[in-house]
């Protein structure tokens, strides 16, 4: 079992007491949902890792990966890795984990890989991919996908890998209590440069985020994750270290161009204009998440070229007297302030003219709905991408047949399909935003609200967290 | 007798189904047997094992017994208002066993019954006058014979009675409501189950006194049930004596009390209380 | 005599007693329910109307307040006594809904099973107990979970979750009173089963409905709060109690006004409505009533 | 004849939420040694309220006005007064109307005896509590008092479990029994049966009897004096004979009349 | 029906010396086989009814398999999940899982049903005990001073705490604990589970409406047994004060009582929903709560099972314990 959580530590060996906001699902990284991700990546690592701006750099567990011709890409593994219980890391292993991620049911990335025709280890140290079209950034996709060793994972069976985790990182599997902690304890023989200094993590959760902030405040956990703006301005004003990070998870609402009321290019334009993201971020968010006008600007920070502002009066205009019915949909309490951000919307385009009725359902209903064309009107929802791609949303979202499908137009397929096709990121570029200007500002079939901030507090003279936008943790450094 | 129901009887014989010989009994009880099912530990209990009895039109009989011995289960069966049990019975020569259950509701009036709880056989929501006025909803024809007032006069209730509740009523009150409901009904039959036994003796007198008087006046038969010899024998002409289900002995009241011939009756008798004052009558 | 007479026969004075704590109990709810649906059409109130730039003000009594919003400002600026107001008027709706939805097929079948038995009781009484088997807050969580959550929804889980108790209570309610002798009585006179059912027993039971009704407004509150919390309850934009507590309930440490009041006032709520339904219930009760 | 209880001017009243209501107004009445006293009167007339004056059990809205009520020579209930704790079974029994519901019912006989054994006598044996236990069925005319003793109170017929209701009245040896309508619910061959223990009880061991009934007639069988009460006062009182052949009340006369005759 | 907790005055029949019966000798046996019958039943229908939960709780396909999955995938993993047989080869399928004890297996946590409600019961079962024991301790001897002084103004003000106990919407009462004792005093944890003392503040969340309901229940057995002419009688023969209090009303008012505990045990076994989502408690009802979110739906199914599993053996435990106390059940 792992250590009990809430006896305060003092000097000496340190683990990292860690409150997460909802218990981890299963930590089998092939069918899990990405929010355990925090747990697993302690004990698992991605094929590829990432920099700060969320680019593949060389340092993790492949060392370099070329594009041999337009759809065969080349990987080096790095050679004498082992997994935790004695396996090799080799080659073999990784195209077994991509065979997994592409072929099985339940897969998380089984549509990432869709594009995925041949895996080959043909040595210890070379993984050869073919893919059907070409696509330059499939080693991205790499940066999301956690080796498993081969052997112990066919032995245990999904269920059985998730009970207890074997991977390649720093910390290996020391326990659980069901329903109540999960502990992980350094691997002393981490062949990595970042080997963990303290002594391991014993992940907690509280699904209230009133609960996560008293708990940190008690001091009964070292640091505590997902605190929403209201509990991280409380815990600031307490004097309670809170850590803010722009993510890449972004809000938007989707107009459904294909059915009234918004067929009508005007009224899409309308309630585009009549939106006003700088007031929800700051009336309802205290600041605490960033306003952004476009779709395919995946990376924090980044911003479109051109984009649309708010001007009420023009919307307003725009409407008349007609008072077009709208429905807004959004995944209830997915979200951090999802409904008043959706009430906000929908109070905005009332003073515009619209008639709104609000649909609040549960964010898996939502996905049906909308993945089946059910939704007339406005759906609000996140993009969360997995890795930092633009061609993320314009499959997910800009495309006659991506998932929600309200803006189908030849040209928008034709330059996704462009872009996908360049050599590299930076000559895809200028294509994603030209893509970007026709969804955004030309046809207003996307109305981009803002990008979540993430917080999370420490507890006193705890340090050396890094936590990256992506929902990556680094616990290894952490000290006290 | 027969003449005295002729004349009694208001409004003839039409509306039966058929008229009725007028020597023949208004009840027949043939070897009867009925049995509860206790609801909780599922054992049954025979309540009334082989009785057999039989009151003529006009006729005053009583059934006297001590407590379970079965004779409210009989009452209740006799007038097809409890379980029926195994045997015949037949009203106005009607079998209640073959007798469909519409023709029985028509059969039903012709039997009243007046209980021992004068306030639970009121509706506690009902008025006296709106009761009376169901009643006259539920069988138009057999009530049109007498106004309210003229009713309650008959079994000397003020009028003003007709706007009360049965809860502002008192037992020897309430109890003249009842008769007066059974009386209504121009029944053939009143089934009377202790009648008297939950109000002081005073009241019971007059009670007692109005039930004889109705018999006499419309020539309906009387089946008294009662544990108290000496209100059966001032009312009733036949005594059946139940014990333990039985019908240990019968005959005209005159002859059972005066020469007991079952050791239980002698029992009874013996035990009846005030022999001392009326040995000093 | 003639006053013991009428002690012994007349409607007990300690059953007028109750009446009037009735009228007490009854006072409080009403001026409730009036404030809460009077007030919106007196013009008095805060605009009800969203303002991103003053959001999450404090309420007038506290420092940094204003009177303009007396109970202060929600996280979209909307004025927070006049939400309360308003979801004060839709939970009374629920409440007393709910309780209806609950009451009737519960009385219905109670009836029916406490009046007929056989196997009319039989099926009833194991309908009710596999309902109580269930985890009602389960059932509930399941259905809106599908259904997703609107008014009809809510009020098909309330009508789900209450009618068992209902149809209990009814059943041995009627299983007392069709014992009473009037019921022969009735049976005597011709007077057909249905006819003695719903022209007498259910008048008759017609005292513990209405307390069981008004017992069954609170949990109806209770239920709907909950589920309310758990994000589970009324559709915005309409506002009850307990949306307004569950909105409130991540700024507890910020902002606790948000979540306290609405809280507050279901208790307040709640405990009345079910101080009335008990004295209701005594002063109906067939064992304690005074024959 | 030694006065055993004395009650003299006991008036007492009820409080209601519309007023005071007077319940006994004015009661004198006396129950010597050895003696039977009836006290007849139809419903409502107050002889519950005086029997349970006497044991101070009265309910909390009703309270002694007036009087006094002495026991061998002590006050035990006055206005104000109430010392029926100390009294109440050692020198006082009461047995009540409905006998299977004044024992309780999840506790056998034996337990319910030897509770009121080892409440009133002091140090008393095991060996003792059962003696006396059994003893005092027999003396209730039980022929199998082993089998009752370890009967529930369920178990038992009506006429038992009220034969068993005066044993644990009489088993302390109380110098005055109470019974209060003890025979209602019985049948009037087990009435004869309880009336006739009741007069060897009295005869055996010289105890004081008040017995309450509304029926005049089990009264005048059994009893050596007569109390006739209506609405809260004893309208006539004196022996059976001059009651009953010479009834001074109209009253009184009116229930003499209200009887059935028997020819 | 004995479990009802609205206490029904039976009068026991009139015992026979020699009854005309043909007497059913084996009574008690017979109506416990048909008590236990009709368990059965309303179990069947409760399983039925879990049943159709589960398939309420929606398409668990999105859910897992997140929005970029196509369509066909969604169809592989229905298949997969067995969804797409016919409702009732379902059905008979769930039904034997159940009647062999095997609950099918989690979608979420890929792990087996059982094992996973097995985990989490320890802590909803201390919560449950923890609760029970403090709502027992207050709620029981309040309800015995309000029925002592019935009338009164101590009867007054016991009845309204308790009824304040049924009043106060359990979730929020708990998140005004959390502000008070864990925020602003800091006296005690907030949440989650270990030490006695995370226990507190949910025991004492948990225990107010069991003790609301307990102490109203005493009160109203409690007064009606304290009204039976046995207690008079005892008084009569000069038993005093506490013996009669508890010894002879306690005792024969306490079979509701002991209803409602048994019987709320096994409601807040499985509908500890709200404490535990407040209080973050690993218990059963958080599992429920995820499975719902989640649409999990064979957890959700086996949840309510398990719910009604246990709420059926209490009733029969209620039952033999009714039959243990009172005489005249046996
Ligand atoms: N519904 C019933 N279920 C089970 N047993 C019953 C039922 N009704 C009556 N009994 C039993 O049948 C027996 C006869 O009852 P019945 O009421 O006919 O007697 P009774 O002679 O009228 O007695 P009483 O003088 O007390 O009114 C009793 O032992 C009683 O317990
Ligand atoms: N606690 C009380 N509060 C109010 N009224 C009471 C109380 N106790 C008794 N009474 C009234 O006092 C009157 C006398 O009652 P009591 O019980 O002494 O009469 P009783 O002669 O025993 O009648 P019964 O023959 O019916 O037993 C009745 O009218 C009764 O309603
Ligand atoms: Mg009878
Ligand atoms: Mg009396």
């Amino acid at each position: 079992g792992g250590s009990e959580p809430g006896t305060a530590q003092s000097a000496g060996p340190f683990t990292v007491r860690a409150l997460l906001a909802a218990q981890p699902a299963t930590l089998d990284p092939i069918v899990g949902a990405r929010s355990a991700q925090i747990v697993w990546a302690t004990m698992l690592e991605p094929l590829i890792n990432t920099d700060a701006s969320l680019k593949p750099i060389d340092t993790g567990l492949l060392t370099s990966w070329t594009r041999t011709d337009a759809t065969t890409w080349t990987f080096k593994v790095r050679p004498d890795i082992s997994f935790s219980n004695g396996e090799k890391a080799d080659a073999a292993a990784v195209a077994n984990t991509l065979t997994l991620t592409r072929d099985t049911a339940a897969s998380q990335l089984k549509s990432y890989f869709t594009n995925v025709v041949d895996i080959a280890a043909p040595d210890a140290t070379t993984v050869v991919v073919k893919t059907k079209t070409s696509q330059y950034n499939f080693a991205d996709l790499l940066t999301t996908v956690y080796l498993v060793p081969p052997k112990y994972y066919a032995e245990k069976g999904s269920a059985g890998f998730a009970a207890a985790p074997v991977g390649t990182g720093p910390y290996v599997w020391a326990g659980s209590n069901a329903g109540r902690d999960m502990s992980v304890k350094k691997n002393p023989s981490y062949w990595g440069p970042k080997k963990a200094i303290n002594e391991g993590i014993t992940f907690t959760w509280a699904n209230e985020a009133a609960q996560r902030l008293a708990l940190i405040q008690s001091k009964s956990v070292d640091v505590s994750f997902d605190l929403p703006p209201a509990q991280a301005t409380t815990a600031k004003k307490a004097g309670i270290t809170v850590t803010s990070t722009e993510t890449a998870i972004k809000i938007i609402a989707f107009l459904d161009s294909t059915k009234a009321p918004f067929d009508d290019p005007k009224l899409r334009e309308a309630a585009a204009l009549a939106i006003d993201r700088d007031a929800i971020v700051k009336g309802i968010f205290d600041g605490q998440a960033v306003a952004d006008a476009g779709l395919l600007n995946v990376s924090p920070g980044q911003k479109p070229a051109q984009s649309v502002s708010t001007d009420p009066a023009k919307a307003k205009e725009l409407v008349g007297a007609a008072a077009p019915a709208v429905q807004i949909h959004y995944p209830a309490a997915q979200y951090t302030n999802i409904e008043e951000v959706s009430q906000a919307v929908g109070g905005a385009l009332e003073k515009a003219g619209f008639k709104v009725t609000y649909v609040p359902i549960d964010y898996g209903t939502l996905v049906k709905r909308v993945v089946g064309r059910q939704v007339p009107g406005i759906a609000i929802f996140a993009g969360v991408p997995n890795v930092a791609v633009p061609d993320f949303f314009a499959s997910g979202f800009m495309k006659a047949k991506s998932i929600t499908g309200n803006c189908p137009d030849a040209q928008i397929d034709e330059l996704s399909q462009k872009a996908l096709e360049q050599t590299d990121a930076a000559a895809a570029a200028p294509i994603y935003e030209q893509l970007n200007t026709i969804g955004v500002v030309d046809k207003h079939c996307y109305v981009p609200l803002y990008r979540q901030v993430f917080n999370y507090a420490t507890g006193p003279g705890v340090k050396g967290l890094v936590f990256g936008p992506l929902n990556t943790v680094d616990f290894t450094q952490t000290t006290h | 007798m027969t003449d005295v129901v002729q004349k009694g009887m208001p409004g003839g014989d039409a509306r039966h189904p058929r008229a009725l010989d007028q020597t023949a009994a208004v009840l027949e009880v043939d070897d009867l047997v009925v049995e509860h099912r206790n609801r909780r530990t599922g054992e049954v209990f025979r309540a009334v094992d082989h009785v057999s009895l039989r009151i003529g039109a006009g006729e005053s009989v009583a059934v006297v017994g001590e407590s379970g011995s079965g004779k409210t289960t009989l009452a209740m069966a006799a007038t097809g208002l409890g379980p029926r049990g195994d045997g015949d019975i037949r009203l106005l020569g009607h079998s209640l066993s073959s007798v469909g259950r519409k023709q029985l509701r028509k059969l039903r009036p012709e039997a009243q019954v007046v209980f021992q709880d004068p306030h639970g056989s009121l509706d506690p929501r009902q008025s006296v006058r709106s009761g009376l006025r169901e009643l006259r909803t539920l069988q138009p024809e057999r009530t049109s014979w007498i106004e309210d007032t003229d009713l309650l006069e008959r079994v000397r209730l003020d009028p003003s009675i007709l706007e009360r509740y049965p809860h502002q009523l008192s037992g020897g009150q309430a109890q003249r409501v009842c008769i007066a409901r059974a009386l209504l009904m121009r029944p053939r039959l009143i089934v009377a189950d202790e009648p008297t036994s939950g109000l002081d003796v005073s009241v019971q007198a007059d009670v007692l006194a109005l039930l004889q008087e109705i018999r006499a006046t419309t020539g309906a038969a009387l089946l008294m049930i009662s544990h108290d010899l000496a209100v059966v024998r001032s009312v009733c002409d036949v005594v059946h004596v139940m014990h333990h289900g039985r019908v240990v002995e019968s005959g005209p009241c005159e002859t059972v009390f005066a020469r007991p011939e079952h050791d239980y009756t002698r029992e009874l008798l013996a035990a009846m209380p005030g022999a001392r004052w009326r040995s000093r009558q | 005599m003639s006053q013991l007479e009428l002690e012994r026969t007349g409607a007990g004075t300690p059953r007028r007693a109750r009446r009037t704590s009735v009228f007490w109990l009854a006072l409080p709810i009403a001026l409730v329910a009036v404030a809460v649906f009077l007030l919106p059409l007196t013009g008095l109130l805060p605009a009800a109307g969203q303002d991103l730039d003053a959001t999450r003000q404090p309420p007038g009594f506290l420092a940094g307040g204003s009177w303009s919003h007396p109970l202060g400002t929600d996280k979209l600026g909307q004025d927070l006594f006049t939400q309360f107001i308003e979801a004060g008027r839709l939970t009374i709706m629920i409440g007393l809904v709910g309780a209806i939805v609950a009451i009737g097929p519960g009385t219905l079948l109670g009836l029916l099973a406490g009046y007929f038995r056989g196997w009319v009781d039989r099926v009833i009484s194991v309908l009710i107990d596999a309902q109580l088997a269930l985890p009602f807050i389960l059932v509930a969580l399941a259905i809106i979970a599908n259904r997703g959550s609107s008014l009809p929804v809510l009020f098909l889980v309330l009508a789900l979750t209450g009618w068992a108790v209902c149809a209990r209570v009814t059943r041995s309610a009627t299983m007392v009173i069709r014992e009473r002798q009037f019921v022969l009585g009735l049976r005597a006179a011709g007077a057909s089963e249905l006819r003695i059912v719903f022209r007498h027993i259910l008048p008759n039971l017609g005292g513990t409905i209405v307390a069981l009704g008004t017992l069954q407004v609170g949990t109806a509150i209770l239920i709907e709060s909950a589920l309310s919390f758990l994000g589970l309850g009324v559709v915005p934009p309409m506002n009850s109690w307990g949306s307004l507590l569950a909105a409130g309930q991540d700024e507890l440490s910020t902002a606790w006004w948000i979540a306290f009041f609405p809280g507050f006032a279901v208790t307040v709520l709640v405990l009345l409505v079910n101080l009335l339904g008990d004295a209701l219930l005594t002063n109906y009760d067939p064992r304690k009533r005074r024959r | 004849m030694t006065s055993l209880l004395h009650v003299s001017g006991l008036s007492i009243s009820a409080r209601l939420a519309a007023g005071q209501l007077r319940l006994l107004d004015g009661v004198d009445l006396e129950v010597g040694r050895g003696q039977i006293v009836g006290v007849v009167g139809e419903s409502g007339s107050g002889k519950t309220t005086l029997a349970r004056a006497v044991v101070g059990l009265l309910e909390r809205n009703v309270t002694v006005e007036s009087g006094a009520v002495e026991l061998a020579g002590d006050v035990v209930v006055a206005p104000g007064v109430d010392r029926t704790g100390r009294i109440r079974g050692t020198a006082v029994g009461m047995v009540f109307q409905d006998a299977s519901r004044s024992l309780n019912p999840l506790m056998k006989v034996r337990t319910q005896l030897g509770e009121v054994l080892r409440r009133h006598v002091r140090g008393i044996t095991k060996a003792d509590v059962e003696r006396r236990s059994v003893e005092v069925l027999a003396q209730m005319r039980i022929s199998d008092p082993a089998r009752v003793l370890d009967s529930y109170p369920h178990q038992l017929s009506g006429g038992l479990r009220q034969r068993v209701a005066i044993g644990l009245a009489v088993v302390t040896r109380p110098s005055l029994v109470i019974a209060d309508e003890c025979t209602t619910a019985l049948d009037v061959t087990t009435q004869t049966k309880v009336v006739g223990l009741f007069r060897t009880l009295v005869d055996e061991l010289g105890i004081g009897l008040l017995f309450v009934t509304h029926d005049l007639m089990l009264a005048s069988d059994l009893c050596d004096r007569i109390a006739v009460m209506s609405g809260g006062r004893v309208v006539e009182q004196g022996g059976v004979e001059d009651v009953l052949d010479r009834p001074q009340q109209d009253y009184t006369r009116r229930l003499l009349a209200a009887i059935p005759s028997w020819t | 029906m004995t479990t009802s907790p609205v206490p029904v005055s039976e009068k026991s029949p009139p015992a026979k010396s020699a009854p005309p019966a043909r007497g059913n000798r084996s009574g008690a046996l017979r109506r416990a086989a048909a008590r236990f019958a009709a368990l059965l039943a309303s179990l069947l229908i409760a399983l039925s009814m879990a049943f159709m939960l589960g398939r309420l709780s929606g398409d668990p396909t999105t859910t897992i398999l997140g929005p970029m999955a196509t369509a066909e995938q969604r169809e592989a993993l229905r298949h997969e999940l067995g969804l797409d047989r016919p409702l009732l080869v379902q059905y008979f399928d769930y039904l034997k899982g159940v009647f062999t004890g095997d609950l099918g297996n989690s979608l979420q946590f890929y792990q087996p049903n059982t094992s996973m409600i097995m985990d989490r019961l320890p802590f909803t079962l201390q919560l449950v005990a923890a609760g029970m024991a403090l709502a027992i301790l207050v709620g029981v001897p309040l309800g015995v001073l309000a029925a002592r002084r019935e009338g009164t103004w101590w009867d007054r003000a016991a009845s309204t705490v308790a009824l304040l106990g049924q009043s106060v919407p359990v979730f929020w009462f708990g998140m005004m604990l959390v502000v008070l004792f864990a925020v602003n005093l800091g006296w005690l944890p907030a949440g989650q589970s270990g030490t006695p003392a995370h226990l507190v503040l949910p025991a004492l969340t948990m225990s107010v409406y069991p003790m609301a309901q307990i102490a109203r229940l005493t009160r109203a057995s409690m007064s009606e047994a304290l009204a039976e002419p046995y207690i008079d009688a005892a008084k009569a023969r000069g038993i005093t004060g506490r013996r009669v209090v508890w010894r002879h009303a306690f005792k024969n008012a306490m079979m509701p009582i002991l209803t409602i505990v048994v019987l709320q045990t096994g409601i807040l076994l499985s509908g500890a929903v709200a404490v535990e989502y407040v209080y973050s408690w690993p218990g059963l009802g958080q599992l429920a709560l995820q499975a719902i979110q989640f649409r999990d739906f064979p957890l959700v199914q086996a949840i309510v099972v398990f719910g009604a599993l246990v709420f059926v053996l209490l009733n029969l435990l209620v039952d033999v314990i009714h039959s243990i106390v009172d005489p005249r059940v046996r």
